[in-house]
């Protein structure tokens, strides 16, 4: 992923304090980002697309089977390691078995909300004008709008049953899910469009359309990337509201409706915590690998937020001694060999 | 002087104000939204072979005149001739232009896109104007560009990205990605002002070559008037949106005509000084969304008269191709105190100007 | 108004009151440190203006900040010491003064004005309250309304009327606001101010006004100036010396007539050429080949060889010292000066005797001045 | 003021949007919800006028235009006639509303603002004190944002309430009879409404800690910052310099957050069975109460227009540069 910030910019012979020749900046641009919380955030995701490809296959048990007439939860034991539901169903198994609809959703919901923020967002920012006036409005308005309500009235009419389907619940969720990105993508295009390069690349004659497709776009690729993981992260996290709500057909598992359950019995006030701690923290683990990877994506177009104790390496040296306090330059007498 | 090839007659632009758009913040469609008036009744001749500097502070109007010139914004009123035809309009006459009229931009940290690399950007113009087919034409074609912007060894810079050059190199291919259409026409709007003192002048004598070698002709853009001298072969100065004087570079510099131009000049620093110089006409532009009748000078002027108010000053002759738009100059209505050609060099003016002007007040 | 501001009791022209020594600045640590400033010797003394000349890169602004402290992340100051003399004869160590210490000193001693006021403003906040809260934080017995009175007459001192205190940053120009930027320090009647391209930004005019007042404040109140600017031909005219610095070292220091009439580093001499002049014949010029090095890969030697047409055999190995030259305090860092004797004619004019300096006011005079670049 | 007014225009358009798409969410989607209702209701007796009062509702059966349809819609909805509610007793839609709509405004808005006030406060302090400990904060805050209000409400349950015992884990009060507004009473409401606000609180501020934490960091790098330490002054009032205008950015986002805290502050409502209008609105769903559904949709949404413009009203005081915009 070679990408290049638009933000990222020397001052030419303004020298500001502190800022370099801006020659270490400019070639980050081109670097893959390498900081921890991408790689904390990847390793992560990769763990749970891997169960949500091999989860199912991998379940020790059925989830849908009983094992026994109890109506008591119990709790993890060497055959059920995550215990079992009040039904003495297999928690774990519902656990690998209840990701692969999660993500697919979010997926599918990322994919669609991000395609329709890309082309309403680029297209206001870069068309301007009225253009960009009803559409601006259009993002706000859903944006404004919130969600869940909206959400819970639409499956109100449509009925349940048609919440059994995933790529209608993925569209559901997009619909809702498009406007942040739309806002935000209109304001990067808005700020690339009167660059001096898109400029130059009118005035040696490109087209239109080419210039959206090679000067611009390729510029915005972090805030897609951004706001593509936003969407899948609000996808996943609305899913599993639905889910939890009981609008997903019972049969189609995912962690929300192991929620869903668990809320029936009332295990959060019956001490069953290892039936929907489980599905709770899978959730919550997706979505802060998302965020984390998020949050490396900030940090690359504006390094400025990287945490000085997570990022680079700061000598050990002035951990202990001098920490560099604001408006207090450090003095760290060191002999560098001076010519 | 020859034949201009591109020339401006009575360019006018006027901008509607912004409100707030850009913040994300949903706005209003505009309705009878003000307007700044940036441009005003500009006409312009840019001759072959021949750099044309137009001086002026920010808010001059002086890049929107490049703009309305390089068809990057259209005039509100005016013309654009090219090669004494109108400039044609169009997708197709828009390419037309474009191998006419090339321009260079400020900033050369951000006129080159930082994703593409140098043989890129110095091969679109050759694949949209269709001047030379992929393969060795167009590597041959690249290299002889960055020759003549003096970028050698060729090869070294086409596989570069804009981050891995210097200021002054990234600016020499901005210029090269320009000349790759042989234009007859170089806007260069302020090409050297970001750049470092120590290469400026490198910049400078490429566009000063450019005329000698390849006869084009040249806008060159400034705010440094000292540089305009260096430079050019005519000066223009743009006051306000409007353009005040214009003539030969040195006789503009050394013979000003206009008290405008005297100001710029005892403001502009000079080591040379030996004594602080006199500013005469303090203060601030005045504002373009309502501007003043009349010269939009006179609020500053020393030498503001009652018509200065009522009627804008037309272009006077002030000597051999020189003008200025100042009521001092109309010899005819007997107004113009400095007699002759050469009024007072900048800062001291002859205490004789201000008692004449007196008299016609 | 301005009767009782007193210039200090026995200030006198030409005591040292910032001595900087040895002063070496790095952003960043360990192998990737990049050493941005090397090696800095630096006196500023009572009621100076003190020129700091040199392109984007050449430290100057680093400098200056890191002799403050006040030079952010990654920044870190690894030798030298910066000496500041109070009134009284004390002596201060910047470099070794804790958080208090420093700000007590700070804005009462030291003030500073950055290149854009727009953003050395705090655009939600008033000017009245930008102008008075050093006040408070510094004096804190002074009433809100004697904080008032002397907000308003601050104001008065760079020309702007009382009725701008109630203004926000926004609703001035650009000249005003360096003009509120430059009555802000001078709130505390400091001895030193700082001025980090403080007229950059502006137009010409506005420049060359402000630059007017800020030298007859100066008079008037008799403080020192550090003035950091790219502009040389600026500098020449408003300072009293100049320090040129390159790629992070000092290079040379003169008084600004003899820096101008007869530079001894071929920097300079480049930097003077690439300036064109007002008056005169036009003549080709070439300012100095190449670019400013990229501090990450400097190269050996003296770091201005690779640019250097008068390059010797040995500035590719050893760098040249910063050693004295001539009279007045000159220093310069060039072989070419080791002897004297031995520079290039442009590099060895003789220097103008300050008392015997007379306007040159022939053309042919700024000619032969010019005639060292036409090469 | 032209702000003031650009925003007054676009929640005007957004409130007509809302009760345009209320309006023709059960007239677009296939099914006929009379019979729906008719279904759900069994047995139950309707007398011929109240069946023909939900065709004319849902637009079923009838002959009128859509044009028409609307028109009445809308008066209908400007007199406060939001139908009548199938499932709690064909009570008028607008009083159960109003019963719910205290308990939820009362919850929302106290733990809306606590979050705002410490997301922001801790955000300032992580940036401030950028390059310590406090900056390993910031992948815990990452977790409260990513995780569901309702999980978080869970945990709340089992932890201070099952096991701890300290605070009750559902409803709004004791269920008291007419209950007199005595310290008793608002006592046993504050002890109801502690967990589901401390639940909010918590999912809610980390979004607060990480946006003012990132354009706190921002701001320090801006000049007036260097000034005011330049200057001399005080720690607290250089952190005061950035914070005043780091707060900004944090404010005009208000729209985009509170959207997802309504939304989250419902999840938590429903996990608590607190008496406010997420219960409303998930039993309005199960019962098939269309009338109740969109009139919540409809009030929830000029809800959070209101706490916008609130929104609005504080960042034009606090941003000069808006405020003297004529």
């Amino acid at each position: 992923m070679a990408v290049g910030i638009g933000t990222d910019r020397a001052t030419g012979a303004a020298s500001a304090p502190g800022s370099l020749p801006a020659a270490g900046g400019r070639s980050r641009a081109w670097r893959l980002p390498r900081s921890p919380k991408i790689i904390v955030g990847l390793v992560m995701l990769a763990v749970f697309v891997i169960i949500a490809i091999i989860g199912p296959l991998i379940a020790p048990y059925n989830p849908n089977v009983s094992f026994a007439n109890s109506s008591v939860p119990l709790p993890p034991s060497g055959a059920h390691w995550l215990g079992t539901t009040a039904l003495q169903q297999d928690v774990l198994s519902q656990l690998l078995s209840g990701g692969r609809s999660t993500l697919l959703v979010a997926l599918i919901a990322g994919v669609i909300a991000t395609a329709l923020s890309v082309i309403i967002g680029v297209t206001a920012g870069y068309l301007g004008g009225l253009a960009d006036d009803v559409l601006s409005m259009l993002a706000n308005i859903f944006l404004v709008m919130p969600a869940l309500p909206l959400l819970m009235i639409l499956f109100g009419f449509l009925g349940h049953s048609s919440a059994d389907n995933d790529l209608v619940v993925a569209l559901v969720i997009s619909i809702t899910g498009w406007a942040w990105g739309a806002r935000v993508l209109r304001a990067q295009t808005l700020s690339l469009r009167n660059r001096d390069y898109v400029d130059s690349a009118r005035l040696i004659g490109e087209s239109n359309w080419r210039i959206i497709g090679t000067e611009i776009v390729p510029n915005l690729v972090p805030v897609i990337a951004s706001s593509f993981l936003f969407t899948v992260l609000y996808g996943v996290g609305t899913y599993t509201a639905i889910a939890f709500l009981g609008y997903v057909n019972p049969d189609h598992w995912s962690w929300g409706s192991m929620l869903f359950y668990s809320q029936e019995v009332n295990a959060e006030t019956s001490g069953y915590w290892w039936w929907f701690v489980p599905p709770g923290l899978a959730v919550a683990f997706l979505g802060t690998s998302l965020a984390l990877l998020n949050f490396g994506i900030d940090e690359f177009v504006n390094p400025r937020l990287r945490a000085a104790g997570l990022s680079g390496h700061p000598s050990r040296r002035t951990r202990g001694r001098t920490r560099q306090s604001f408006g207090q330059t450090a003095v760290i007498r060191a002999d560098r060999g001076r010519p | 002087m020859t034949t201009p090839v591109l020339e401006a007659r009575g360019l006018t632009k006027h901008f509607a104000v912004h409100d707030g758009g850009g913040t994300g913040r949903p706005r209003l469609p505009a309705v009878s939204r003000p307007v700044v008036h940036a441009v005003e009744d500009v006409s312009l001749k840019l001759p072959p072979a021949h750099v044309t500097a137009v001086v002026g502070e920010s808010g001059s109007g002086k890049s929107t005149l490049a703009r309305l010139l390089a068809r990057l914004i259209s005039p509100t009123s005016g013309q654009v001739l090219l090669n004494g035809h109108a400039a044609p309009r169009g997708r197709r006459r828009r390419l037309e232009y474009a191998r006419t009229v090339q321009m260079v931009l400020q900033d050369p940290f951000a006129s080159l896109n930082p994703l593409h690399d140098v043989r890129y950007h110095l091969s679109r113009p050759f694949r949209v104007h269709g001047l030379a087919r992929p393969g060795a034409e167009l590597d041959e074609k690249m290299a002889d560009l960055l020759e003549r912007v003096a970028l050698t060894p060729a090869d070294a810079y086409l596989r570069k990205y804009p981050h891995e050059l210097s200021g002054g190199q990234r600016q020499r291919v901005a210029i090269a990605r320009a000349l790759a259409v042989r234009p007859q026409v170089l806007l260069a709007d302020e090409p050297v002002s970001m750049l470092d003192v120590s290469i400026r002048l490198g910049v400078l004598n490429l566009l000063g070559d450019l005329r000698d070698r390849e006869k084009l002709a040249i806008l060159y853009i400034t705010h440094d008037i000292a540089s305009a001298r260096y430079l050019a072969d005519e000066i223009v100065v743009m006051y306000a949106g409007q353009l005040v004087e214009s003539g030969p570079a040195e006789a503009v510099t050394d013979q000003p005509a206009h008290p405008y131009t005297r100001l710029l000049l005892s403001a502009a620093p000079d080591p040379e000084r030996s004594t602080q110089p006199q500013l005469r006409g303090r203060g601030a532009p005045p504002s373009l969304v309502r501007p003043p009748s009349g010269c939009r000078f006179r609020a500053r002027c020393p030498h503001a008269m009652p018509i200065c108010a009522e009627q804008v000053p037309p272009q006077f002759p002030a000597g051999t191709g020189h003008s200025g738009a100042c009521w001092l100059l109309d010899t005819e209505a007997g107004r113009a105190a400095p007699a002759g050609p050469a009024p007072a060099p900048p800062g001291d003016e002859p205490a004789g100007d201000l008692s004449d002007h007196g008299k016609h007040a | 108004m301005s009767q009782h501001i007193v210039t200090g009791p026995e200030r006198s022209r030409g005591d040292a009151l910032l001595e900087i020594h040895g002063l070496c600045v790095d952003y960043g640590q360990g192998s990737d440190a990049v050493h941005a400033v090397t090696d800095v010797d630096l006196v500023l003394h009572r009621g100076e203006v003190l020129g700091l000349a040199g392109e984007s890169g050449s430290g100057k602004s680093t400098l200056a900040m890191a002799a403050t402290r006040l030079l952010r992340e990654p920044g870190v100051i690894t030798a030298g010491e910066v000496r500041l003399h109070y009134d009284t004869g004390s002596v201060a160590d910047l470099l070794e003064a804790g958080t208090g210490a420093l700000r007590v000193l700070r804005w009462s001693e030291v003030s500073l004005v950055i290149q854009s006021a727009m953003n050395a403003l705090n655009p939600v906040m008033s000017i009245r309250t930008q102008l008075t809260d050093a006040l408070a934080a510094h004096v804190p017995d002074m009433s809100r309304r004697s904080r008032r009175d002397r907000a308003v007459e601050l104001l008065g001192m760079v020309g702007i009327s009382a009725d701008r205190l109630g203004s926000h940053p926004h609703e001035l120009s650009g000249g005003m606001r360096q003009r509120v930027m430059i009555a802000m320090a001078l709130a505390l009647r400091p001895q030193i101010v700082i001025m980090d391209e403080p007229t950059t930004a502006l137009d010409v005019v506005t420049q060359r006004e402000i630059l007017e007042e800020l030298i007859d404040l100066r008079d008037r109140f008799g403080f020192a100036i550090l003035f950091i600017t790219h502009d040389l031909s600026l500098l020449i005219e408003i300072a009293d010396s100049i320090a040129v610095m390159y790629a992070g070292r000092l290079v040379e220091r003169a008084s600004a007539q003899a820096l101008f009439r007869a530079p001894r580093h071929p920097y300079t001499l480049g930097l003077l050429h690439s300036f064109p002049a007002l008056h005169g014949p036009r003549v080709p010029m070439t300012g100095i080949p190449g670019s400013p090095p990229d501090l990450r890969m400097l190269p050996s030697g003296c770091v201005f060889h690779p640019r250097c047409r008068f390059a010797l055999a040995r500035c590719a190995d050893d760098a040249p010292p910063l050693a004295a030259t001539g009279t007045g305090g000159r220093v310069v860092a060039c072989w070419l000066q080791h002897p004297p004797e031995s520079a290039p004619t442009e590099l060895a004019r003789p220097e103008p005797g300050l008392e015997a300096w007379a306007p040159p006011a022939t053309a042919d005079g700024q000619a032969a001045t010019q005639g060292g670049s036409a090469a | 003021m032209r702000t003031i007014a650009r925003r007054l225009a676009f929640y005007a358009a957004t409130a007509i949007v809302a009760i345009s798409v209320d309006f023709l969410i059960p007239r677009i989607i296939p099914g006929n919800p009379v019979n729906a209702i008719l279904a759900r209701m069994q047995g139950a007796t309707l007398s011929k006028a109240t069946i023909a009062g939900l065709d004319e509702q849902y637009g079923v059966n009838t002959k009128t235009s859509l044009w028409t349809q609307y028109i009445h819609f809308w008066g209908n909805v400007l007199h406060g006639n939001l139908g009548t509610s199938t499932s709690n007793g064909f009570v008028a839609v607008s009083t159960v509303i109003r019963e719910a709509l205290p308990w939820t405004l009362g919850l929302v808005g106290v733990a809306t603002v606590i979050s705002f006030v410490l997301g922001t406060l801790i955000g300032v302090l992580v940036a401030w004190r950028r390059g310590t400990w406090l900056d390993n904060l910031l992948p815990a805050t990452t977790f409260f944002q990513a995780a569901p209000y309702f999980f978080i409400a869970f945990l709340a349950i089992d932890l201070f309430s099952t096991k701890l015992g300290w605070l009750p884990s559902g409803q709004g009060h004791q269920d008291l009879d007419f209950p007199a507004l005595n310290w008793t009473y608002i006592s046993d409401v504050l002890d109801h409404a502690v967990l589901p606000a401390l639940t909010i609180v918590v999912a809610s501020a980390a979004g607060w800690i990480i946006s003012m934490r990132n354009v706190m960091v921002t701001t320090m790098d801006e000049d007036y910052v260097l000034v005011a330490a330049a200057k001399g002054l005080h720690r607290r009032r250089v952190i005061w310099y950035a914070a005043r205008n780091a707060v900004l950015p944090s404010i005009s986002g208000f729209s985009l957050a509170i959207g997802f805290i309504v939304s989250g502050a419902l999840l938590t409502e429903i996990v608590f069975s607190y008496p406010g209008l997420g219960l409303l609105l998930v039993n309005a769903v199960s019962d098939n109460d269309y009338a109740l559904l969109q009139g919540l949709f409809l009030i929830i949404t000029l809800a959070v227009l209101a706490a916008n413009l609130i929104a609005d009203f504080v960042y034009v005081f606090l941003d000069p540069r808006i405020r003297q915009e004529a």
